[in-house]
């Protein structure tokens, strides 16, 4: 408003400061400032106009309202959990949010040590040594992962196998990280809902550099033979690659001792909520690929009075230093993100971790009687354990169903021609008992 | 000021019992275990010990550190907006929405025919880039990227992950694009010459059209990295340049929180011949409101999903807020503030003239330690060290969101710090939260956990 | 969650902790150390069930979603404008919100501070040298001001005169201020909306203490005799006392000029909205008054190295120190409420402030012809001028009319058997259109 | 750490013009003109110069310093709560709601028959209960309201302004009311006995039940102050003890924010045949939902509108989170915290047993310049040189949020004063934002406004 309301109203500057500082560097205005010759400067109009803040907010509400008001049993790589009013209140302190990459480690203790209990909380659920402070999401940490598999990996080969029952996006990420490593992508077979680790065995050979293997998979399915397949991985020299989440990984045996060598997955099931599918990629490895991680590492170090300090550390893997020899081109990462999902688990603590991961095999168990009672639905599909989600076979068309259950204002996902996939967290579950009418009613 | 960790304040290790076999489960879990209101001290004290926009001025070259505005706060929190992907089109014409606008938006301000909106960070933004350059010449034998010397690292780092060699361009003697050497650089074999306009310098690179049909006339494509575009909003556009395909850091130029690293978002322009390669999904305009569709030639994924949707949602609200004339006033301002301070700063200013930033030399004193001097000053100091092509370079950008009374004190700063011995400058910083780190011993021998720390 | 789930989420004590405590002040458990006699125990139950932070919220969105979807056209002493973002986010900051009044102002000189700018810009907008940091809202700083009349006054007197026109909560705790200080409360007339200062002049004496007028009413009128008021109060001896609020006074004449001796009003018209009728009492008087001043004052001090500081100051007026014959009994006041409407003042800045309350008068007569143009329908009923507020009279019950504009999901105020009272700002102008269609309705 | 006065930042003075006639308007305004970035700094850096009960521990006696939890300002910001009062009652149904049941709440945890929200802090619901007592002895000629000398401040400011005469209570030699001194202060003249149970000392008044005989055999009622009611939640119940009438502080109790000195709420509960003299409107449950009525013996308005919605707001969530067990679970923790840190403080306490909070004496020191050296130690002090009864009382209540290693930390600040010397003291504090300040020359040339200091 006032003095600031032309231009930018993030520009501070009064008319008698913008003079004395056009006197100062000696010209009239602003625009002889700029040496853009003349055939490539724009004088037109981008036509976009201004708006006040409040018209900004409002119009902003309106279009987001768009959207239809429904409750989603959605998940497949993207969950709800209730994310604690702590977290919101903390991370948008403007000394975290508006703070840049720990460049200045002196002034940047504080993000400096929330990322550093990031890193170790992912230890600590991976059972790997080594954890780095963010990815964008599970895909590129999956493509990250097997670019790593190619550089660290003793004997050449070229294939990198995953499931065939995978998130398309996942796979499609992957497949752009393998093409510039040289590396092909292959999927092997699933039986009921869980790796066929016989005809894993049968399609792994030597020139395997990573067997990918979800747990929970993409439809929640909790996988039975990590440790087999982490035996079949190491018995070819292959890296096993494990995908998971911290919410699983609390109650799930772990990764490092069925001998995963990676964990990747979506950190954001703490802290985000859904986001339109926003997420945070957790990446953990063992300590002996740590000169070969991707992104980011913060360490414990000393200043010079001797106290215990943080600090980013083993840059010359990254981008700014080693250039084209760097161990990936991630540079802004999800710190904001991360600190977020290490507020979300420090506030749950190790009993409310667990116990949300408990909920989410209970809850899931139950919903799926619930929906299996429906006439003409069959569900859990897959007799295996579940978390948070489950597949649902039906007598009609899955398509049509989604459309129906959509227009009474619920959110599931068509998965196949007569499959439903339905996701239940602590978010959503109040509309269990009317879904699950509604369900009745659509499949009459 | 010291704030021991989590781990050290109160550990807990829970037994873990569920209704899943055992030997699909751990025994127990270890975490740090502490109530609210300890956790709410915890972290209050630890932001305190971090500088952010709102401290005081962060006038790191090539980082565009801006206020970024409370509202687009409230705009990310608004409860439509968290929203899961993987509902249909028809249930989410709120999202669709404002990815179509802000795709038009970002178009017109680039002087781009298309939008892709997925690239979750500039980085991955020029992935991006690179993979589209790869599908148009798919079939031509092009395993060539031309980069200039003073670019930033990610370009390199980007094109070889494409699995691009990468030739690096020497910069000429006035700090911009030598033509000789990029006569000599390129080649049919050149798919693609990556440029930051105005350059790391600064400086705009006023060849930039003769550049533009040297590439095109080898067939290669002319790429823009976004990291600079403040300093040209609503005064020239890199599609109006010759520029084929361009990122936007919409963290930089669209001030959306830098969030101590991320998230940003890297959304990615390309001339309309290029648009069937973008990413899937793309979102249109249709009969029926928006759609997401897959390009027909598209390079497939760049994110699992649609990219970092909140931090989008934060820069369509400010474009917005800004409108033409807002733009037109933030790079003019950026580019006054670059200068009145470099007019106030004693130091050695190479090359010029530059727009939104500059790049001081230290002269002889290590540019490292001059900055941590200047931590002393109760000010963020520059880029330092960056690009080499400047001794001792402390690459400066303030941004339009400072006062001439702050740019004042950035400046005595500088003058201050320029005056004093390198025995001062070693031993800085006194008056922070933390004195100098050793991070040299810090990489000798990693620990990177509490756990690590534990086994000491 | 874990470990602090029983008993107070917000209690930090592990049972290791607890033990720990109870064995070093040697009992076995809490209850030991309570020295309540048997006959005043209470061991039955509260009967209120603890609940998750996720279940309060859902539960307080649920109860609060019982509040209709009404737009607002409602005045009459609460009002809402556009409260900017950054308002929100910085009073939000816990070194803000959640800290104690300043009795240890080395460590709390920031909300000093605040405090002081608050006092400063009420200065400004009133003319008069002293504000207080903040009264519970208008209501109560009308009642503070009849009772420092009462003191200052130099000749004897029970009188305070009061407009008819006036919202009865005010006049209600006005009452019962001037009560305990024998004073008596008394209407004079008023004449199409404003003062009638023969009226008033005829009812005055030397025996009143104190005249209260408005600008803008309780009907949005802007008073056009102040001066005579202040006259007319000043020549028998008697204070005036001037209503208003600082978005009116931006463009007001200065209180001063015009005589008044006190300012009071609602300064939550900054910073607030809407909220069920919240407020923040102004209270601004001379500068001769001062040690008469209801309330906590920051003032400006040195600290030992000669730097400028602030402080609570003149603390000799109030209760935990004068006791029975402090200036008034209020402690606890709405300094973080005063806070906001500072950051809100500042937000705007002068030429904000006075666009805002330019935007009042215009508005508000471009409203009124609109709705005088509705068949039946007469507005203003007050040949005035008006801020933000306005009377209608129609043919129909206005009671009736306040139902039928409520289902419709209008809200306006029926004030008497004909007339309705609208008042528009910023925030609901946008439905003024549909809200004058509506009324044309319902008119019909 | 210095910052400027917004005015002295950048201040603007512009022209009034307005549609209305120049006699009505004034010429000019001069404030403070600053751009929304500059304003962030301001207020952030201010806040960084101010102590929050995140920041640490905030022992101070009778005030209840409790951590305040986030979720609750979530439901405050919920956007129906954002309503104006002059709304019908059928279209107001969810605060009405949140009334009617804060309402049932508060009543049982005082074991009061009804419960009045709107008086806007405790002051105020003090003088809404001697406003009660006067109506209900209107026509006796009750003049006195008897107030024990350890008493509250505002215990006898509310007592005057409603006209009544005080009578102060000396202490009786064990800290506690002096039935003795009861008797000789009692009589047909006694409206009102005003106590805070437990007293300022934290000690119970054991003799509530003969007290309460006392008053009410002469007709008088009694009358409880809430500010220490932390201690007896689930355990003990005003009403219970006789008490007639009470008030209730939210912003100690039930954890709302103390904002800087307020707001707060002092919703005030009676017994049943008091119920018609509650301010008005009260809101009831009726067959339509909850709706506002006038009591029949109304003492009409205490506030202008309904008092501090927002703040009852929080306390309303906050008491539905904690429930019967966490109530009981505040009560217990803020006892134990009280004698936990009292049996680690080296100082002498006179009066017990205490219970959540105890009041230390400095001894030789002066408390208040004890306390300005506590800050030097990082934590914020206990309230001093009160009650008088004690000398150089500090007196201490931690509440039940602190967890034993506070108070640990704060018994060593505690003791470690206690060992220094007067002129250290007197020199405090050295490591705060602002050295000591001059309240004395503060109080004697009054400045109080930006105005008053350009005068100089």
């Amino acid at each position: 408003m006032g003095t600031h309301d032309t231009g930018s109203p993030y520009a501070p500057h009064t008319p008698s400061e913008r003079n004395a500082m056009l006197d100062a560097v000696g010209v009239e205005q602003e625009a002889d400032l700029f040496d853009i010759p003349a055939d490539v400067r724009f004088d037109g109009e981008l036509g976009i106009s201004a708006r006040s803040e409040q018209q900004v907010r409002a119009e902003m509400r309106e279009v987001l309202g768009e959207n239809d008001d429904l409750v989603e049993f959605l998940g497949r790589g993207h969950y709800d959990h209730y994310v604690p009013s702590l977290v919101d209140h903390l991370a948008d302190r403007q000394e975290f949010l508006t703070s840049y990459t720990q460049y200045q480690p002196e002034i940047a203790q504080g993000f400096l040590q929330v990322l550093f209990e990031y890193q170790s909380m992912l230890v600590e659920l991976s059972g790997l040594g080594v954890a780095n402070c963010s990815l964008y999401d599970a895909a590129t940490a999956l493509g990250e992962a097997a670019t790593l598999a190619s550089r660290v990996r003793e004997t050449s080969g070229a294939r990198v196998l995953i499931p065939e029952q995978l998130r398309a996006g996942k796979q499609g990420v992957l497949e752009n990280y393998a093409d510039g490593a040289d590396l092909t992508v292959e999927t092997y077979p699933m039986a009921d809902g869980a790796v066929d680790t016989a005809a894993l065995s049968d399609t792994i050979g030597d020139d395997v550099v990573m067997v990918y293997a979800e747990s929970p998979t993409v439809r929640g399915v909790i996988e039975n033979s990590l440790n087999e397949i982490g035996s079949l991985a190491d018995s070819h020299d292959a890296l096993f690659c494990l995908g998971s989440d911290p919410v699983a990984l609390s109650v799930l045996e772990k990764p490092a001792a069925v001998g995963a060598d990676v964990v990747i997955g979506e950190a954001a099931t703490l802290g985000l909520g859904t986001a339109y599918g926003m997420g945070l990629g957790m990446f953990a490895t063992r300590e002996d690929f740590l000169r070969q991680v991707p992104g980011r590492l913060v360490g414990a170090s000393e200043d010079e009075s001797g106290r215990r300090t943080y600090t980013l550390t083993l840059q010359t893997r990254e981008q700014h230093i080693r250039r084209e020899r760097a161990t990936s081109n991630i540079c802004t990462n999800q710190a904001w993100v991360a600190l977020r999902a290490a507020i979300h688990a420090a506030s749950l603590g190790p009993e409310g971790l667990v116990e949300t991961a408990t909920d989410c095999i209970e809850r899931t168990t139950a919903v799926a009687e619930q929906v299996d009672d429906v006439a003409g639905v069959t569900a859990p599909v897959h007799e295996r354990h579940h978390f948070r989600e489950f597949v649902a076979r039906t007598d009609h068309s899955a398509d049509t169903l989604e459309s129906e259950l959509a227009d009474a204002g619920f959110g599931v996902h068509a998965i196949d021609d007569n499959l439903l996939q339905i996701c239940v967290t602590e978010t959503n579950e109040s509309a269990v008992d009317e879904f699950v009418d509604t369900l009745q009613e659509v499949t009459q | 000021r010291y704030e021991p960790l989590l781990s050290e304040k109160n550990s807990h290790e829970v037994s873990v019992n569920t209704p899943l076999p055992d030997d699909l489960t751990r025994d127990s879990l270890e975490l740090p275990d502490l109530s609210e209101p300890e956790l709410a001290r915890h972290y209050t004290r630890l932001s305190q010990m971090n500088y952010g926009i709102e401290t005081g001025p962060f006038p790191l070259g090539s980082c565009t550190m801006k206020y970024n505005p409370k509202f687009a706060e409230d705009v990310a929190a608004i409860p439509d907006a968290g929203v899961h992907p993987d509902r249909k089109d028809r249930t989410l014409q709120g999202v669709l929405g404002v990815y179509g606008t802000l795709q038009e938006h970002l178009a017109k301000i680039g002087g781009m025919d298309a939008v892709t909106l997925q690239p979750p960070a500039g980085a991955a933004g020029e992935l991006t880039g690179v993979l589209i350059a790869q599908a148009y010449h798919e079939g031509d034998d092009r395993t060539e990227i031309i980069i200039p010397d003073s670019a930033h690292g990610t370009n390199f780092a980007s094109a070889a992950m494409a699995g691009f060699d990468v030739v690096e361009l020497p910069s000429g003697e006035d700090g911009r694009v030598d033509l000789d050497a990029l006569e000599a650089a390129i080649s049919e074999d050149t798919a693609l010459l990556m440029l930051t306009n105005p350059n790391t310098l600064g400086l705009f690179e006023r060849d930039i059209v003769e550049i533009s049909e040297m590439v095109h006339d080898v067939g290669g494509l002319l790429y823009y990295d976004g990291a600079n575009l403040n300093a040209l909003l609503g005064r020239a556009r890199p599609g109006d340049m010759g520029f084929d395909i361009m990122h936007y850091n919409v963290h930089k130029t669209f001030a959306t929180p830098h969030g101590g690293g991320g998230p940003g978002a890297g959304p990615v322009g390309v001339r309309e011949d290029l648009t069937e390669y973008l990413p899937t999904p793309h979102i249109r305009g249709s009969d029926d409101g928006y759609e997401r569709y897959e390009p027909a030639e598209t390079i497939g994924k760049i994110h699992g999903f649609g990219g970092n949707w909140l931090v989008l949602l934060r820069a369509a609200a400010y474009i917005r807020r800004l409108g033409d004339e807002g733009l037109l006033d933030a790079s003019a301002k950026s580019v006054l503030n670059a200068n009145y301070l470099a007019d106030q700063v004693d130091l050695e200013i190479p090359f010029g003239p530059f727009h939104h930033e500059f790049v001081a030399s230290a002269d002889d004193q290590d540019a490292a330690d001059a900055a941590k001097r200047m931590l002393d000053y109760g000010v963020h100091p520059p880029t330092t060290k960056w690009p080499e092509i400047v001794d001792e370079a402390l690459m400066t950008e303030p941004t339009e969101v400072e006062n001439k009374r702050t740019l004042d004190q950035l400046a005595a700063a500088f003058n201050a710090v320029a005056s004093e011995d390198d025995e001062t400058l070693e031993a800085a910083p006194q008056r922070t939260a933390a004195q100098r780190i050793d991070q040299v011993g810090a990489a000798r021998s990693p620990r990177l956990s509490w756990q690590a720390l534990d086994k000491e």
